[in-house]
C-alpha cells in the first residue's frame, strides 16, 4: 500500500458542450513516474490545469496530501509543492536562461530585499547547477527566446524543479525535443526527479518514453481515465493500440 | 424632478450622446482593426470641424443657399480622412505596427501635438462660429422649451443610421467581412489572401472619415478654437474603454449613458457633470473589467 | 556662459547697492523689457491682438526717438507653455536676459504667481490684464503695479449699469467658466447686487467647465425657468459658444443676457447677439470709445492696428495700451524728477508711484496700494447694419475712483457694505453711442 | 520590441554602472548639474523643474519595465504636491522635509488606493483607468475651488528649513541641492531594484504572468509592488515641484502632464533611470526655448522630435549614447559584464 500523494474525486469541468473531465477519480502514489496518455482532446491537460488550480471543476475535490486544495489559485497550490511544467514553455522570454532560474529561485525562496542582485543570491549555485543537469548549461546567458524549441522545454522543466516541488506536473516534456536526444533528456529527468525525490506526472505521446520511464500508466479518453496499469499491461492492452498508438504512429 | 423636466434632460442628453457617439465610433473602429488607439482622432475631429467653417464660410460667401453646408460637411469629412488620414496611416502608423502598444500610442499623440500647431498655424488663435445649418432647420420647441431640429433630431437620426451602416457594412459586405477577419486573426486572414495593409489603410480612413465627419457635424453648434480636440480625445477614450475595446454596439450604449447622466447631472447637481464619464467608466470596469461588451481573453497553456 | 557670468555679478552689485544710494544709472543700448501673453491655447483670443498692438505701439515709440533716445526692445513668454516654462523663462529673461520691466501676465493664475517671483527678482513688472482683485489685497508688494481696473469695479460698473437700465428685474441665472475667474467674479457680482437689490433672487447657477463645447443642457433649463437677467462673465470660445446656442435657440429674446467681456466678442459674434443685452469691456475699452474716436492718435492706431491684424481693437489692446504708456510715462518722469539721463531702478519705482498716464482709453492713475484706477464703460447692444457686428449704445461710463475697493479693504466686504443708493450717488457720463 | 531591448536584462544596468564608459558620463553629468547655480545661475530654476519632472517620470518608467504604461501617474504628481501645499496652506512654515515627507505619503496612500483597483488591469485598460482616476481628482480640485482654490490653485510662501526661515535665494540653492540628492539616491535605488529579486519578479509581468503565478507569486500583488514605487517616486518629484514653483495648480493632474511623464520616458530610452533624467533635462530645455523662439510651434517641435526617436532611435537618448559609446568598450566587457 503506497501512499497517496494526489487524488482526485469525480472532477467534472465543461466547455460548452464538451465534457473535458467526466468525473474523473485518480490517486497519484508518492515517489511514482505516472504517464497519462491518450488521443488529442481527451482531456489530459485539462486534468493537469485542474489539479493546479488553473480551472475549477463544477464538480468533484482535489486533494493534496489529503488536503483540499481545489478552491486555491495554482500560486498557493504551488506553494504548497505542486510544480508545472507546461506542453508551451511558459518562460520570461526577455531574460536569459538562468535569470528564469534565478527568479523562480527567488520566488521560492520569497526574496524581499530589494538592494541585493539577483545574480548575487546564494541559490545561485545551485540553480547553474540545475541547468547543467537539463544540459543547457552552455546557454545560461542567452535570452530564452533566441533559444530553439526543445531547450525551451528543458529550461521550462528546470525552471519547474528549481521551486523543490515535491509533486512535478509535466506536459509533454519531450514534444519538440529531437528524437534523438529524447531517451538521454528523459534519462537525466527520471535520475533528477528520484535523486530529489520527486513523484511526476507526464502527459506523453512517445509510447517509448513511456515504456522505458513510467511506473504506472493512465489511459485517457474522452475525459476520464480508461484503463490504469504498469506500462506493459497497458501498451499490450488491445483497446489502447486501437484508439491511443494507433493514432500516435 | 417632474415628468417634463425628465423629458428635457433626456432629449438633451441623446443630442449631446449622438455627437460623442459619431466620434467615439471612428476611434473603437480604428482600435478594434489595428490594435491603436489613435490619440490623433482628437485632431482629426478639430480638423474636420475647422475645414467645414472654413468651406461653408467660403461658399456662402458666393452666395450659395445655407442648406449647401450640408453637402459641405461630408466634403469636409471625407477630406480629412483622405488628406490626412490616408498618409498619416500609410506613411507613419504603418511602420509601427510591430511595436508595442506604449509607442504606438505615444507616436498617435506625437502626431497629435503637431496637428494642434497645424491648425494654430492653418487657422489661427480666434475662434470660429458658422451655424447656417443649423438655422436652415429651425426649431422645435417642446414644453415651451425651444431645441434646434438640429440637435435634437439631425444629430441622432445619424448616429443611428451610422451605427446600423457600420453594423450592417461589417456583417454583410465583403470589405466588412475582410475587416472582421483581419481583426480576429491578422496571419490567418493573410494566410488567405487578404492584403492586411490595404484593410488597415482602408479601416483608417474610414475612422479619419468618422472623426471629421464628427467635427463637420459639430461645427454648427459650437465654437471652432484651439484646444477643441483635446477634450473631445479623453472623452471618446473613456467611452472606447467603458464600452470594451472595439465594440460598436457598446460604443452607442456608453456614449448613451455618459450623455444622459451628463444631463440629468446638470438639471440636479450641475457640479458633478463634469465627473460624470469617468465615474461610469470607473463604475462599469470595476464590475466588467473587459468593458461593457467587451470578453476576456484567454491564454492557451 | 563668462559673459553670463560677468552681467550676473554686475547685476548682484547693482542690487547691493541699491539700498544704500540710488544712483543714477548709464543710458543703455536699448530699454529691454519682457510680456507674458497667452500665444498658444484659448485665451490667445486675449494674448495674440495684445501682442500684436505692444508690437505696434513700441514701434511707434521707437519711431519716435524711443524713451529719451532709448529704442525699446519687447520680447514676449508664451503664458500657454504651462507654468514651468513661464516662470523659468520669465526668471531667465530678468536674471541674464536683461530685462528692466517685465509686463505679466493675462491670467489671474500667473500674476498670482509671479508677482512674489517678480519681488524676489526685484524686478518692476506691470500686471497689464489679469483680473483678480486679491493680489494687491492680500499683499503688499514694492515691485509689482497694475496698470489697469480688477474685477471689483468691472462687476460693480455691471451690475450699476444693470440696475440703471433694467431697475425692476426680478430673478437672476448665472452661466460662468468654472475656474477662478467665473467663481470670483460671481462672487463679487452676486455681492454687490444683493447689497444694492436685496429682493432679488438667483434661480439657477450653472459653472461649466472652461472650455466647454455645448451649453444645450443649460439652455433648455434656462428656458424652463424664464430667468429675467442671466449673467456670464464668459469670454472667447466659451462666450460665442453659448450666445450662439443661446440666441439661436431664442433664449436671448427672453432674457436679457449681462456679458461684462463681450465687447471682446463683438466682431465674432457678428449677427448672432441680438440688440438689448449689456455689454461690458474691462474699463473703459471700445473701439468706438465716444470721447476717444475722434482723436487723431486714437484713429491712427485704429487704423495702424486693424491693417495689421484685420480685426477691430479689442480690449486687451487697450490694456496693452495701457501698460506701455505707463512704462514710457515712469521712465519720462524719472528721467525729469531726477534729471538724470536714465533713472536707476528705484527712481524708476519712485516714478511709478501714483503716475497718471494715458493710453488708448481714459487716463489711468496708480493708487499708493499701486492699484490701477481705471474707469468703467459699459453699453448695449444694438445692430445698426453700420457694422457687420453689434455694436454698443446708452453707452455709461463709470469714474473708477468710486469703484475701486479702498485701499486696504476687502473687496467683498466693501461691496457688500453698499446700498441701493450708491446706484443714484455713482457719477456716470452718458453717451447716446 | 524597443522596451525590451531596454529592459532585456536589466542586470548588467547596475554593473554596466560600475563597468562601462557611459558611468564617468554620469558622474561628469553630476559633477556639471552640482555646478550649474553657480555657472549658469539663470539655468538653476529650469534644472531644479527637470530634476523633479525625472523623478517623476522615473516612476512611469517603473512601470515601463513591467510592460503597463499609465496615463494617469500625474495624479500622485499633483496628490503629493498638493498634499504639501494644504500643508503649507494650514500651517505656514512647516518645515521643509515635514513637507516632503507628507507629500510622499499622500502619493503612496492614493497609491496604494488606486493601485489596489487598477493591478486587475493591463494594457490600455490599465492606462485608461488610470487616466480616469486622475481625471476625476482633476475634476475635484476645479469643483472644490473654496479649498482648493480652483484652477488657479493654491499658492504658498517658503516653507522652513530646519526651522529657518531662508530667503529666496538660500531656499532655492536648498531646494536645488535637495533634489539633486534625491536624484541621485532614488535613481541608485531604483537602480537596485530592478535588479533585485523583487524587481526582476516584478517585471516578469511583462513577459509572462502565467509562469509567475506558477512559480507561488501573485501578479497583481507584484505588480502593486512596482505601482507604489513608482507612485512614491511621482510624490517626490510633485511636491519638490510644488515647492521649486510655490503654487500647485490642477494641471499638475491634467492628462496632458500624464501623457508629458510618458512621452518623457520613452524620450530617454524608456526603461532606463538614467534615461529618465536626461530625457526631462532635455525635453524641458527643448520645451522652454521653444516656447521663447518658436512660441507658435513648441508643440510640432517636441512632437516631431519624439517621432524621429521612436522611428529611428528607439533606445531613446540613453540608447543613442550607449551606442555611441559601445564602439569604444570591447564586445566582452559589455557583453560578460553583467556576468559575475
Amino acid at each position: 500500500m503506497t501512499e497517496v500523494l494526489l487524488e482526485t474525486r469525480n472532477l467534472t469541468i465543461k466547455f460548452g458542450g464538451i465534457t473535458a473531465a467526466d468525473n474523473v477519480s485518480l490517486t497519484i502514489n508518492a515517489g511514482k513516474n505516472l504517464a497519462i496518455i491518450g488521443p488529442n482532446g481527451a482531456g489530459k491537460t485539462t486534468f493537469l490545469n485542474i489539479c493546479t488550480g488553473w480551472l475549477k471543476p463544477s464538480k468533484g475535490q482535489v486533494l493534496f496530501e489529503g488536503r483540499d486544495i481545489t478552491p486555491l489559485p495554482p500560486r498557493k497550490i504551488v506553494d504548497r509543492g505542486v510544480a508545472r511544467a507546461f506542453q508551451i514553455p511558459q518562460l520570461f522570454t526577455e531574460h536569459t536562461a538562468l535569470e528564469n532560474l534565478l527568479i523562480a529561485a527567488s520566488a521560492r525562496q520569497k526574496r524581499r530585499n530589494p538592494l541585493v542582485d539577483m545574480h548575487a543570491i546564494p541559490e545561485r549555485t545551485e540553480m547553474l547547477h540545475l541547468l547543467d543537469m537539463v544540459g543547457c548549461a552552455d546557454v545560461a546567458d542567452v535570452l530564452v527566446v533566441e533559444l530553439p524549441e526543445g531547450q525551451r522545454k528543458l529550461i521550462d522543466i528546470a525552471v519547474a524543479l528549481a521551486l523543490k516541488p515535491r509533486l512535478l506536473l509535466m506536459d509533454e516534456p519531450t514534444s519538440g525535443v529531437a528524437s534523438s536526444e529524447k531517451h538521454a533528456i528523459m534519462e537525466i529527468l527520471i535520475g533528477a526527479l528520484k535523486e530529489a525525490n520527486v513523484t511526476s506526472v507526464f502527459v506523453e505521446h512517445d509510447m517509448g518514453i513511456v515504456e522505458k520511464y513510467a511506473d504506472e500508466v493512465a489511459v485517457w479518453n474522452s475525459g476520464n481515465v480508461q484503463l490504469r496499469g504498469t506500462p506493459a499491461e497497458i501498451l499490450e492492452h488491445p483497446d489502447v493500440i486501437r484508439d491511443v498508438i494507433g493514432e500516435v504512429v | 424632478m417632474n415628468f417634463s423636466i425628465f423629458l428635457l434632460a433626456l432629449f438633451d442628453g441623446v443630442a449631446y450622446a449622438a455627437l460623442v457617439f459619431i466620434v467615439a465610433l471612428g476611434l473603437t473602429l480604428i482600435f478594434g482593426v489595428m490594435r491603436i488607439l489613435n490619440v490623433a482622432h482628437g485632431s482629426l475631429y478639430a480638423i474636420g470641424a475647422y475645414t467645414t467653417v472654413s468651406l461653408v464660410g467660403y461658399f456662402l460667401a458666393l452666395g450659395f443657399a445655407p442648406a449647401f453646408a450640408f453637402p459641405l460637411m461630408i466634403v469636409s469629412a471625407i477630406l480629412v480622412g483622405i488628406v490626412i488620414g490616408a498618409p498619416l496611416e500609410y506613411f507613419l502608423l504603418r511602420r509601427i505596427y510591430q511595436k508595442s502598444e506604449v509607442l504606438q500610442l505615444l507616436v498617435t499623440f506625437a502626431v497629435f501635438m503637431i496637428l494642434e500647431d497645424v491648425q494654430r498655424l492653418v487657422w489661427g488663435t480666434q475662434p470660429y462660429f458658422n451655424s447656417s445649418a443649423l438655422q436652415v432647420l429651425g426649431n422645435v420647441t417642446v414644453f415651451g422649451v425651444t431645441y434646434t431640429a438640429y440637435q435634437l433630431i439631425l444629430l441622432p437620426l445619424i448616429a443611428v443610421v451610422l451605427l446600423l451602416g457600420m453594423r450592417f457594412f461589417l456583417r454583410h459586405t465583403i470589405i466588412g467581412k475582410l475587416i472582421t477577419a483581419t481583426t480576429e486573426d491578422r496571419e490567418a486572414a493573410q494566410s488567405i489572401g487578404i492584403d492586411a495593409d490595404r484593410v488597415f489603410l482602408f479601416t483608417f480612413v474610414i475612422g479619419a472619415v468618422l472623426a471629421g465627419l464628427g467635427g463637420a457635424l459639430a461645427s454648427p453648434t459650437t465654437s471652432i478654437l484651439p484646444g477643441m480636440g483635446a477634450d473631445m480625445i479623453v472623452l471618446s477614450f473613456a467611452v472606447v474603454a467603458t464600452a470594451g475595446l472595439g465594440q460598436i454596439e457598446g460604443a452607442a450604449l456608453t456614449a448613451l449613458m455618459i450623455g444622459l447622466g451628463r444631463s440629468f447631472a446638470v438639471y440636479l447637481y450641475p457640479e458633478i457633470s463634469v465627473l460624470v464619464p469617468y465615474l461610469i467608466m470607473v463604475l462599469v470596469l470595476l464590475v466588467r473589467p473587459e468593458g461593457l461588451f467587451g470578453s476576456p481573453a484567454a491564454r492557451k497553456i | 556662459m563668462k559673459n553670463l557670468f560677468v552681467t550676473r555679478a554686475a547685476a548682484a552689485m547693482v542690487a547691493a547697492a541699491l539700498p544704500l544710494a540710488a544712483g543714477a544709472a548709464d543710458k543703455p543700448e536699448s530699454l529691454k523689457i519682457g510680456m507674458t501673453a497667452f500665444l498658444t491655447g484659448p485665451a490667445s483670443v486675449f494674448g495674440v491682438p495684445a501682442r500684436d498692438a505692444a508690437e505696434i505701439l513700441i514701434e511707434n515709440i521707437n519711431a519716435a526717438g524711443g524713451i529719451n533716445g532709448v529704442p525699446v526692445d519687447i520680447s514676449f513668454i508664451d503664458e500657454g507653455a504651462g507654468a514651468e516654462a513661464l516662470t523659468s523663462e520669465y526668471r531667465r529673461m530678468v536674471e541674464s536676459g536683461g530685462a528692466e520691466v517685465m509686463l505679466a501676465a493675462i491670467s489671474s493664475g500667473n500674476c498670482q504667481t509671479l508677482a512674489p517671483l517678480a519681488e524676489d527678482l526685484q524686478v518692476p513688472n506691470l500686471m497689464w490684464d489679469c483680473g483678480t482683485q486679491r493680489i494687491f489685497e492680500e499683499n503688499d508688494y514694492k515691485y509689482v503695479f497694475r496698470t489697469q481696473a480688477n474685477a471689483t469695479p468691472e462687476m460693480l460698473a455691471t451690475v450699476l449699469y444693470l440696475l440703471k437700465t433694467k431697475p425692476d428685474f426680478k430673478t437672476i441665472a448665472v452661466v460662468n467658466q468654472d475656474y477662478a475667474w467665473g467663481r470670483d467674479s460671481w462672487d463679487i457680482f452676486i455681492t454687490a447686487l444683493k447689497a444694492m437689490k436685496p429682493d432679488v433672487e438667483v434661480v439657477a447657477e450653472f459653472f461649466p467647465k472652461f472650455g466647454s463645447p455645448d451649453f444645450s443642457t443649460e439652455i433648455s433649463r434656462l428656458q424652463a425657468m424664464q430667468p429675467d437677467v442671466i449673467l456670464s462673465t464668459s469670454w472667447g470660445g466659451d462666450l460665442d459658444t453659448f450666445v450662439q446656442q443661446a440666441s439661436q435657440r431664442g433664449l436671448m429674446n427672453t432674457s436679457t443676457f449681462v456679458l461684462p467681456l463681450a465687447e471682446s466678442s463683438l466682431e465674432r459674434l457678428g449677427s448672432a447677439l441680438p440688440d438689448g443685452h449689456i455689454i461690458g469691456a474691462r474699463g473703459d475699452h471700445y473701439f468706438l470709445h465716444p470721447e476717444r474716436r475722434n482723436d487723431e492718435d486714437f484713429k491712427a492706431f485704429m487704423t495702424q492696428y486693424e491693417e495689421k491684424t484685420g480685426d477691430v481693437s479689442v480690449y486687451p489692446v487697450f490694456h496693452a495700451s495701457q501698460a506701455i504708456a505707463a512704462l514710457k510715462a515712469a521712465y519720462e518722469k524719472a528721467i525729469a524728477d531726477n534729471s538724470v539721463d536714465w533713472p536707476s531702478e528705484d527712481q524708476l519705482l519712485a516714478a511709478l508711484e501714483g503716475l497718471t498716464f494715458q493710453g488708448l482709453g481714459r487716463p489711468v492713475t496708480l493708487r499708493e496700494d499701486h492699484q490701477g484706477v481705471e474707469d468703467q464703460l459699459m453699453g448695449t447692444s444694438v445692430q445698426t447694419g453700420e457694422y457687420p457686428f453689434a455694436t454698443m449704445q446708452n453707452i455709461m461710463i463709470f469714474d473708477g475712483n468710486e469703484l475701486t475697493t479702498p485701499v486696504g479693504q476687502n473687496s467683498i466686504e466693501w461691496v457688500g457694505a453698499l446700498d441701493a443708493g450708491f446706484v443714484e450717488s455713482v457719477t456716470v457720463d452718458t453717451f447716446e453711442n | 520590441m524597443p522596451t525590451g531591448t531596454q529592459s532585456s536584462k536589466p542586470s548588467n544596468k547596475v554593473n554596466a554602472r560600475m563597468t562601462s564608459p557611459l558611468s564617468w558620463l554620469w558622474i561628469v553629468g553630476i559633477a556639471v548639474i552640482i555646478a550649474v547655480p553657480f555657472l549658469v545661475p539663470s539655468m538653476q530654476l529650469l534644472v531644479n523643474f527637470a530634476m523633479a519632472k525625472g523623478l517623476a517620470v522615473l516612476g512611469v518608467t517603473v512601470l515601463l519595465r513591467a510592460g503597463q504604461v499609465s496615463f494617469g501617474h500625474a495624479l500622485y504628481f499633483g496628490i503629493a504636491a498638493y498634499a504639501g501645499a494644504f500643508l503649507m496652506t494650514s500651517m505656514p512654515a512647516t518645515d521643509f522635509f515635514v513637507i516632503l515627507i507628507v507629500g510622499v505619503l499622500g502619493a503612496i496612500v492614493a497609491g496604494l488606493f488606486v493601485g489596489l483597483f487598477v493591478v486587475r488591469y493591463r494594457g490600455i485598460f490599465f492606462g485608461m483607468l488610470n487616466l480616469a482616476f486622475s481625471m476625476i481628482f482633476w475634476s475635484i480640485l476645479e469643483k472644490f475651488y473654496h479649498l482648493t482654490g480652483g484652477a488657479d490653485g493654491l499658492r504658498f510662501t517658503r516653507p522652513t528649513v530646519f526651522g529657518q526661515a531662508l530667503d529666496h535665494v538660500q531656499f532655492n540653492m536648498v531646494l536645488y541641492y535637495s533634489v539633486l540628492v534625491l536624484v541621485v539616491a532614488l535613481g541608485w535605488f531604483t537602480h537596485r531594484w530592478f535588479a533585485s529579486p523583487v524587481g526582476q519578479l516584478f517585471q516578469t509581468i511583462k513577459t509572462n504572468e502565467t509562469r509567475l503565478e506558477y512559480l507561488g507569486i501573485s501578479p497583481k500583488r507584484a505588480l502593486l509592488s512596482g505601482y507604489l514605487l513608482s507612485a512614491a517616486l511621482c510624490g517626490v518629484g510633485g511636491v519638490m515641484m510644488g515647492m521649486a514653483q510655490g503654487v500647485v495648480t490642477p494641471e499638475y493632474v491634467w492628462w496632458v502632464r500624464s501623457a508629458e511623464m510618458v512621452f518623457i520616458a520613452v524620450l530617454g530610452g524608456a526603461g532606463s533611470v538614467q534615461g529618465a533624467f536626461l530625457g526631462a533635462l532635455i525635453y524641458e530645455v527643448v520645451r522652454t526655448y521653444a516656447s521663447v523662439y518658436a512660441g507658435d510651434i513648441w508643440q510640432m517641435i517636441l512632437g516631431g522630435f519624439l517621432l524621429i526617436i521612436i522611428l529611428f532611435a528607439p533606445g531613446g537618448l540613453i540608447g543613442i549614447l550607449e551606442s555611441a559609446f559601445k564602439r569604444d568598450t570591447t564586445k566582452p566587457s559589455a557583453k560578460t559584464g553583467d556576468r559575475k
